[in-house]
């Protein structure tokens, strides 16, 4: 461990406001870094953050580093238009890390989770619950998008060991809440006994809407999603109907802290353990997907988020000593306490009540 | 050729929804099980929304002047998240919430109108920058999390069914049709309307107080379109910050497609609402048939400057 | 350069709207032919037709015996054939030497040449020389310049073209006497230099003066040729208008001389308006003259509230200052602008809507639409207006029936002083002799009028008394005798007439 | 507030002169508003940061500044004819699809000069597209685009169906030089303003301005409005294509939703720069310093440390600001004379 941190100035580039899981993820970079502060350290957080196209955040990224900053976390917009930017910056000796979208730039490293398996885990769950036969119907994010398509890849590869199970509908819902309700309670009316919708993020939540305003006799099974207006709804349907079930996969808005803490890590004098890369452009670091919340857990999850924000994501970041597990010599170079997912919004009893639950299911996992 | 003519000549308002029919059976071919009562259902109560978002566009249109209102996603937003911040969850709440919402809009509206008519902005980049303001302010007061409800009562009036089956939100849209046609054909208020979109020195002229009527017509936008807000939160029980702005080009190709000149000085909200219908059923219709988004897009385009040339058109240079 | 155009037997058809049902014409190099014809009768569309604006139905242009038919203004142009439109042809964001010469720039390698174009312009604008401002420069914008100088610069545009037939559709509708008088002597040197010329106008002094024949249009048919030395006034007046010896002739009451004041005008500035003072009396019909643009149009604008202005205005024993036609129109003050297509109508709307737009708020809400279509009828069948219907649009009137819809407006609120911006620019004689009919009408009821007009005639035959305006100042009035058009021309040049008023 | 009335009101009079003259200027060059409004916003980014003039600085900056005022400056184009633009997002999304799709990192100099006159070819149809639409079929130009933008974002998507792709360091690297010390973008601006102000001198320009000024007139005097608000859109698409090049050179890739978010933003920086919407008014010049000086907002609010909630805000109160400063100044022009 060493003993003086020293003065950092991080970068945030952020193309995208009109979404509440970016200003999530914004706002856990900006309280790890208070923790890093509170470690010693001391940190100034410069914050891009506007809708933008790509030129856009390729000046956000200009201005970082007409700054001077010595990490840059970026989200990129676009897969492959920031890299030669950020090349530049990691030619000039700046720490750069792209969070939550894998890109192939030289020399930056991808901390992100693996939108494949997590995809996976609900598609897996949608096809276990048919029983390997039905009817089912995709609502996906935007065509193109690299995560869309990451997800969509992870789905086909389920789906391909069920044969039993037909995809009778396929559509975008623009990753927009009302759209995939749209898009949801048009399928509803046009495309006879219909037996599941697997769907994703925001549009979940509309997709459930949908089911349940729409006059079915059986209603279909929806994948769901991990944010605390989903489980309000999910135990609003539960009251309907107490057989309803559903799943709620993390994807973390916390990536982006995770993203900082790896930065720091390698500021602090790591060098990133290359044999762990992985990924499409083998520079990925894939943090572990946080929690998984099913019916089974539900009660208990439901419990401390019932009184969080609709638009609140259910979060995960990863300690300092996972961050420290990426790098070569494995020890973590400072002492940095660990954020609570859910800071924003638990109180301190309810963020307890969490820390146990998350405990409990990581045994589980391991037992 | 004469088919094209005599269709040119129809009043596009009713040309519009004989086409969302036509379109509606044309769908049974694409898909045996697009045609029956719950699709019908379905599709008016999401043009309903679309209809009722493109309301005040309508009049803002209508009022000439280059004039369109870029800020309906804005305010749209802006309206659910101040109900589903205020309301408390509540049928009570809903009233002050709801109040507040309008109020907003209303606000917003009114320097809409101001920046237009006393400032001398062009309507399409005053309203552009208000929606940047609108989302600037979202962002500062909720910091990306909204805390809030939805009171039940709205799910029960506006997106299930009320009598005959039939959702509330479809009875409202009409309802609302039946004020805007009083509003535009049998008030003064919608006679110096017509007026200021035609000819503003003829109107002035005429005794008519022409920023007045403009900024009327940009505070009776914001408060369509946060009344718009308010329902579509019945529809989706939850705000997210993006919630509007889905809605925005649509509601102008609606009020278009239902024949409302963007010149200015002619149109009727019956069109508006016949185009909301067209809109969504195209919609539906390509989803129904399956096709790959890139297609479904073309194919969109297509069928959008198809409509446009069948009566979308205007005059000609040469007489 | 010799020339010979005939129209045969043209038709044009706007849907159901016959706008020219027979048109027939003949003009030779060398001779001004008048076109004249009552509002509506077609007089503009076979122009546009034979200048190739307008695409006829059916018919033939023969041009030097030679059948010829144009897809376009520039083909027609190309064979030498020009007109200044009626409604201008002016871009107003452009210069003066840019819309001159739009289309046909002289252009050295790619580039337009803009030293020629201003030359091209100061020799165009040196014909008009002693009767346009100083502002009327080649740089000038059309937009800044005043009616009278834009249609000067419609007819230098006209001739830039150097063609071989001009049609003139009422190029003299926006001119001052002077201007008028000039015009006359350029249009005698292109008679001589062989050029022939289309002249269309509804003031039959300025018809004897130019023309040499006259061919008259009713209802879109061509009723016949003839030679204007051998043919009266009131020949040609009934060829125009069937019936039109039972007008009949106006009754002027005198005014009273204990007519009260409706009006006192003190000591009133503005814009062009330099300490004008007044008075006008109920039942008195008050006239303005003067040359163009010498602040007429701003007195009424201001009167009625629509620019602002200093000073005292006493309305019916009140003092009032209005900021906005509304005031005035509460204060039953009517205005009857001087251009209807850009301040007068809503080219797009109904007959019924125009008619109302001033007076929509006593129909009540919801508007009583039974009580407005009959009130409308009404005032359709006072006006004698030809119309499809109260439902068709104002575009679709002719000029003279579209300026009845103008006042119209008005008299739907019986005003109790009306002031009118010269409206019978452009209307035919049939509609004038109905429209004088009103005035008098009005007056009797107790109303005063203002009208200010660019027709010498009109104030002498109509008016009490007539103020006369020289660069934003009253230089003379003359009441009664003193209307005589000596005295009208010498006080509009700004020198007191010899008999002053009392 | 009668400001469509005929009625003149001082055009010439003596005392007013300098003022008329400065008046003149004005309306003859409309960019000189947003000139000094550049040169205010340049110093207050200035201030705030001390590098912006150095040559690095400069060239990232204008560099990144580029795609969107090419692209602008087309839509300046259609905008002066009468019209407006709204699938110009779309078509640069298209051909930057097309470029990505067809030039490799091992493409040759002949190769990627083919490829060029491809991704011209498509801009030019797709605006000829737009243009038969509008001038020819005479649909509404704000509804015609936004529906042809359909179009050509459906074409991208078929074309690149995923984002990505990696063109060649030749293009990348040329687009970063700085020849003679002067970055490779303002080059290209300089070329731009000379390609203006040869049109601006040409013919096609006296008939672009009277088509956007008063297309009926324009007719009855024998300019060929049809073909003029044809050329408009043509070019648009060719600016498109180009705006699009700068795009993949400047990221070096492609992606099918590349242009989507640009279209708006051109047309607030034609407004910005002197640019009236109806038409018949305006020029390239103005809209060039309107593109900069909305990038130089955000610069402005990044180096002021505005807090990240604050940051949309702010900007759009600037740009709204900036939008209203020419009205107010007007009024408060008027409300001194008319004493
Ligand atoms: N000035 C006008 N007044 C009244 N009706 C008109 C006018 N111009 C055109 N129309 C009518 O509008 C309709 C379509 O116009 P138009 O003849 O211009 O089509 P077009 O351009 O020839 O069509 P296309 O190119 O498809 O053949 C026709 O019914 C025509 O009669
Ligand atoms: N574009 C048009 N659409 C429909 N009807 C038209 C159009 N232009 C002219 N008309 C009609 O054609 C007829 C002839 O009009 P025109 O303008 O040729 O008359 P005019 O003799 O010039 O009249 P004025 O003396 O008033 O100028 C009128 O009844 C008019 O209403
Ligand atoms: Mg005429
Ligand atoms: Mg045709």
């Amino acid at each position: 461990q060493i003993e003086d941190c020293g003065s950092w100035t991080i970068g945030v580039s952020n193309s995208f406001v009109g979404s509440e899981w970016r200003t999530q993820m914004v706002a856990d970079i900006e309280q790890t870094a208070e923790l890093f502060r509170e470690a010693g350290c001391e940190m100034e957080v410069v914050v891009e953050s506007a809708d933008t196209d790509v030129p856009g955040q390729i000046q956000q990224i200009q201005n970082l580093l007409n700054r001077g900053v010595d990490a840059i976390i970026v989200n990129p917009g676009d897969v492959s238009g920031l890299n030669s930017v950020l090349e530049e910056a990691v030619e000039e000796g700046v720490v750069v890390i792209a969070v939550d979208q894998e890109i192939g730039a030289e020399g930056v490293i991808n901390v992100v989770i693996n939108q494949k398996e997590w995809a996976k885990i609900s598609a897996q769950w949608v096809a276990d619950k048919l029983g390997g036969e039905g009817r089912l119907i995709l609502i996906e994010g935007f065509v193109g998008h690299p995560a869309n398509e990451a997800r969509m890849e992870g789905v086909a590869e389920v789906l391909a060991e069920y044969p039993g199970i037909e995809v009778v509908g396929r559509e975008t819902g623009s990753w927009d809440q009302a759209t995939g309700q749209q898009v949801a309670s048009d399928f509803l009316a046009s495309v006879p006994d219909i037996d599941a919708i697997w769907t994703q993020d925001g549009m979940a939540m509309g997709a459930l809407t949908a089911v349940n305003t729409a006059e079915l006799e059986t209603k279909p099974i929806v994948s769901g999603e991990a944010r605390a207006g989903y489980l309000t709804m999910w135990n609003e349907t539960l009251a309907a109907n107490p057989d309803f079930e559903s799943i709620g996969v993390v994807n973390p808005p916390g990536v982006g802290a995770s993203g900082l803490r790896v930065a720091m890590e390698i500021l602090l004098g790591g060098t990133p353990d290359e044999s762990q890369f992985a990924g499409p452009f083998g520079n990925s670091f894939y943090v572990p997907i946080p929690y998984v919340i099913d019916s089974e857990h539900f009660a208990d999850f439901y419990a401390i988020y019932k009184d969080a924000p609709d638009s609140f994501t259910l979060d995960g970041m990863i300690t300092q000593e996972q961050a420290a597990s990426y790098m070569v010599d494995g020890e973590p170079a400072l002492e940095v306490a660990t954020l609570l997912p859910g800071w924003q919004v638990l109180d301190e009893e309810q963020l307890a009540a969490l820390a146990e639950l998350l405990d409990s299911l990581a045994a589980e996992k391991e037992g | 050729m004469t088919l094209l003519r005599r269709l040119a000549q129809m009043n596009p308002a009713l040309l519009a929804l004989l086409l969302a029919v036509v379109l509606f059976f044309a769908g049974g071919l694409i898909n045996p099980n697009f045609v029956n009562v719950n699709q019908a259902i379905n599709i008016v109560r999401l043009a309903a929304f679309l209809g009722i978002i493109a309301a005040g566009q309508t009049l803002v249109i209508i009022s000439g002047g280059e004039g369109i209102d870029l800020s309906v996603g804005g305010v749209v937003t802006l309206a659910a998240i101040l109900v589903f911040r205020f309301s408390g969850g509540d049928t009570l709440g809903l009233i002050p919430a709801g109040a507040l919402a309008l109020a907003a809009g209303t606000l917003i509206g009114v320097i809409n109108g101001l920046g237009v008519i006393a400032v001398g902005i062009p309507p399409l980049v005053m309203t552009l920058g208000m929606t940047g303001v609108i989302q600037g302010t979202i962002l500062v007061v909720t910091q990306g999390q909204l805390i809030g409800s939805t009171p039940p009562i709205m799910a029960q009036l506006i997106s299930q069914p009320l009598i005959l089956g039939i959702p509330g939100v479809v009875i409202l849209w009409l309802a609302l049709g039946g004020l805007m046609w009083l509003l535009l054909e049998r008030t003064t208020y919608g006679k110096q309307l017509f007026a200021v979109g035609v000819n503003r020195t003829t109107a002035r002229l005429s005794g008519v107080r022409v920023p007045r009527v403009v900024i009327t017509t940009y505070a009776l936008s914001g408060f369509l379109s946060a009344l718009a807000g308010v329902m579509l939160l019945g529809f989706t029980q939850t705000v997210f910050l993006n919630l509007g702005g889905a809605y925005l080009f649509p509601s102008i190709a609606a009020v278009v497609v239902g024949g409302t000149v963007l010149a200015g000085g002619k149109g009727s909200y019956w069109g508006t609402m016949s185009g909301a219908l067209v809109l969504t059923l195209i919609d539906s219709l390509l989803r129904a048939a399956g096709i790959e988004q890139a297609y479904q897009s073309i194919i969109l385009g297509g069928i959008l400057l198809a409509l446009l040339s069948i009566y979308g058109r205007q005059h000609r240079l040469r007489q | 350069m010799s020339v010979s155009l005939s129209a045969k037997q043209v038709v044009k058809r706007y849907g159901g709207v016959v706008a020219l049902a027979d048109g027939n014409l003949e003009v030779e190099a060398g001779e001004v032919l008048a076109l004249l014809g009552a509002n509506g009768s077609g007089k503009s569309t076979l122009s546009k037709i034979i200048t190739g604006v307008v695409a006829p139905n059916e018919g033939q242009l023969h041009l030097d015996g030679k059948l010829v038919s144009f897809s376009s203004p520039n083909d027609a142009r190309k064979v030498g054939i020009t007109a200044v439109y009626q409604e201008l042809s002016l871009i107003p964001d452009m210069t003066v030497m840019e819309n001159i010469w739009l289309t046909h720039e002289p252009r050295t390698l790619w580039r337009v040449n803009k030293a020629a174009m201003r030359r091209g312009t100061r020799d165009l604008l040196a014909l008009f020389d002693g009767t346009i401002s100083a502002g009327l420069t080649p740089d000038a914008l059309v937009k800044d310049l005043p009616p009278d100088e834009r249609q000067i610069v419609e007819i230098c545009k006209a001739l830039s073209h150097q063609p071989r037939l001009v049609i003139l559709d009422e190029a003299t509708a926006s001119l001052d006497s002077q201007q008028v008088q000039r015009l006359y002597e350029l249009v005698q040197d292109w008679k001589a230099r062989g050029m022939a010329i289309v002249f269309v106008s509804h003031r039959m002094e300025e018809i004897r003066l130019f023309a040499d024949r006259a061919t008259v249009l009713r209802n879109g048919r061509s009723v016949g040729t003839r030679d204007l030395a051998n043919t009266t006034d009131s020949e040609l007046v009934e060829m125009m208008i069937e019936g039109a010896a039972q007008l009949g002739e106006r009754t002027r009451a005198p005014l009273p001389d204990d007519a009260p004041v409706r009006l006192k005008v003190s000591a009133l500035r503005g814009a062009r308006l330099r300490n004008i003072s007044f008075e006008a009396h109920d039942g008195e019909l008050l006239g303005i003259g003067g040359l163009h643009g010498q602040g007429q149009s701003e007195l009424l604008l201001a009167l009625f509230g629509a620019i602002p202005f200093s000073g005292s205005v006493v309305l019916s024993g009140k003092s009032v200052h209005f900021r906005h036609p509304r005031q005035a129109m509460a204060c039953d003050v009517a205005f009857v602008p001087g251009d209807r297509a850009t301040e007068g109508l809503l080219l797009s709307r109904s007959i019924l809507e125009n008619l109302h737009l001033p007076s929509w708020a006593k129909f009540g809400t919801p508007l009583k639409m039974d009580r407005a279509r009959a009130d409308a009828q009404r005032s359709v069948e006072e006006l004698q207006l030809v119309a499809e219907s109260l439902d068709a649009l104002a575009s679709s009137l002719s000029g003279g029936n579209a300026q009845k819809v103008v006042i119209g407006k008005w008299l739907l609120r019986s005003p109790k002083l009306l002031l009118l911006n010269d409206p019978t620019k452009g209307v035919d004689v049939g509609a004038k002799g109905e429209f004088y009919q009103l005035l008098d009408k009005l007056r009797q009821s107790g109303a005063a009028i203002i009208l200010y007009s660019s027709d010498d005639d009109e104030l002498i035959g109509l008016c009490d008394r007539v103020l006369v305006f020289h660069d934003g100042r009253l230089t003379a009035e003359l009441a009664g005798d003193q209307v005589t058009r000596a005295n009208l021309v010498t006080a509009s040049m700004g020198a007191h007439p010899a008999a002053q008023p009392q | 507030m009668l400001a469509n009335t005929p009625v003149s009101t001082d055009t010439a009079s003596a005392p007013n002169s300098v003022l008329h003259a400065v008046r003149r200027f004005i309306s003859k060059n409309p960019f000189v508003v947003a000139l000094l409004l550049l040169v205010v916003t340049a110093l207050v980014n200035r201030a705030l940061q001390d590098n912006l003039f150095e040559l690095r600085s400069l060239n990232r900056n204008l560099r990144t500044f580029l795609p969107a005022i090419i692209l602008a400056v087309g839509q300046t184009i259609v905008v002066i004819g009468g019209g407006v633009d709204l699938s110009v997002g779309a078509m640069v999304s298209m051909v930057n699809a097309i470029f990505t799709v067809l030039i490799t990192q091992e493409s040759t100099g002949l190769e990627i000069a083919g490829v060029l006159l491809i991704g011209a070819a498509a801009g030019i149809a797709a605006g000829a597209l737009n243009g038969f639409a509008v001038a020819y079929l005479r649909l509404q130009p704000i509804v015609t685009t936004y529906a042809t933008s359909f179009l050509f974002s459906g074409l991208a998507l078929l074309i690149l169906p995923r984002p990505g792709g990696d063109i060649a360091d030749s293009l990348q690297d040329l687009y970063r030089s700085t020849p003679f010390d002067i970055p490779f973008s303002v080059f290209v601006i300089g070329g731009l303003i000379v390609v203006w102000l040869i049109l601006r001198s040409t013919r096609w320009a006296q008939f672009l301005y009277a088509t956007g000024g008063k297309p009926e007139a324009a007719y009855t005097t024998g300019v060929p409005v049809n073909r003029i608000r044809f050329s408009t859109y043509v070019l648009c698409g060719l600016f498109a294509a180009i705006a699009a090049l700068a795009y993949t050179m400047l990221t070096g890739s492609g992606n099918p939703r590349s242009g989507d978010d640009m279209t708006l933003a051109t047309i607030v920086a034609v407004v910005l720069g002197g640019t009236r919407l109806s038409g018949g008014q305006g020029g390239v010049i103005g809209t060039i310093i309107g593109v900069i000086i909305l990038r130089l907002f955000s610069n402005i609010v990044s180096f002021a440390d505005v807090p990240s909630w604050w940051q949309t805000l702010v900007n759009a109160v600037i740009i709204l600001v900036a939008l209203a400063a020419p009205g107010i100044i007007r009024a408060v022009q008027a409300r001194r004379s008319g004493q």
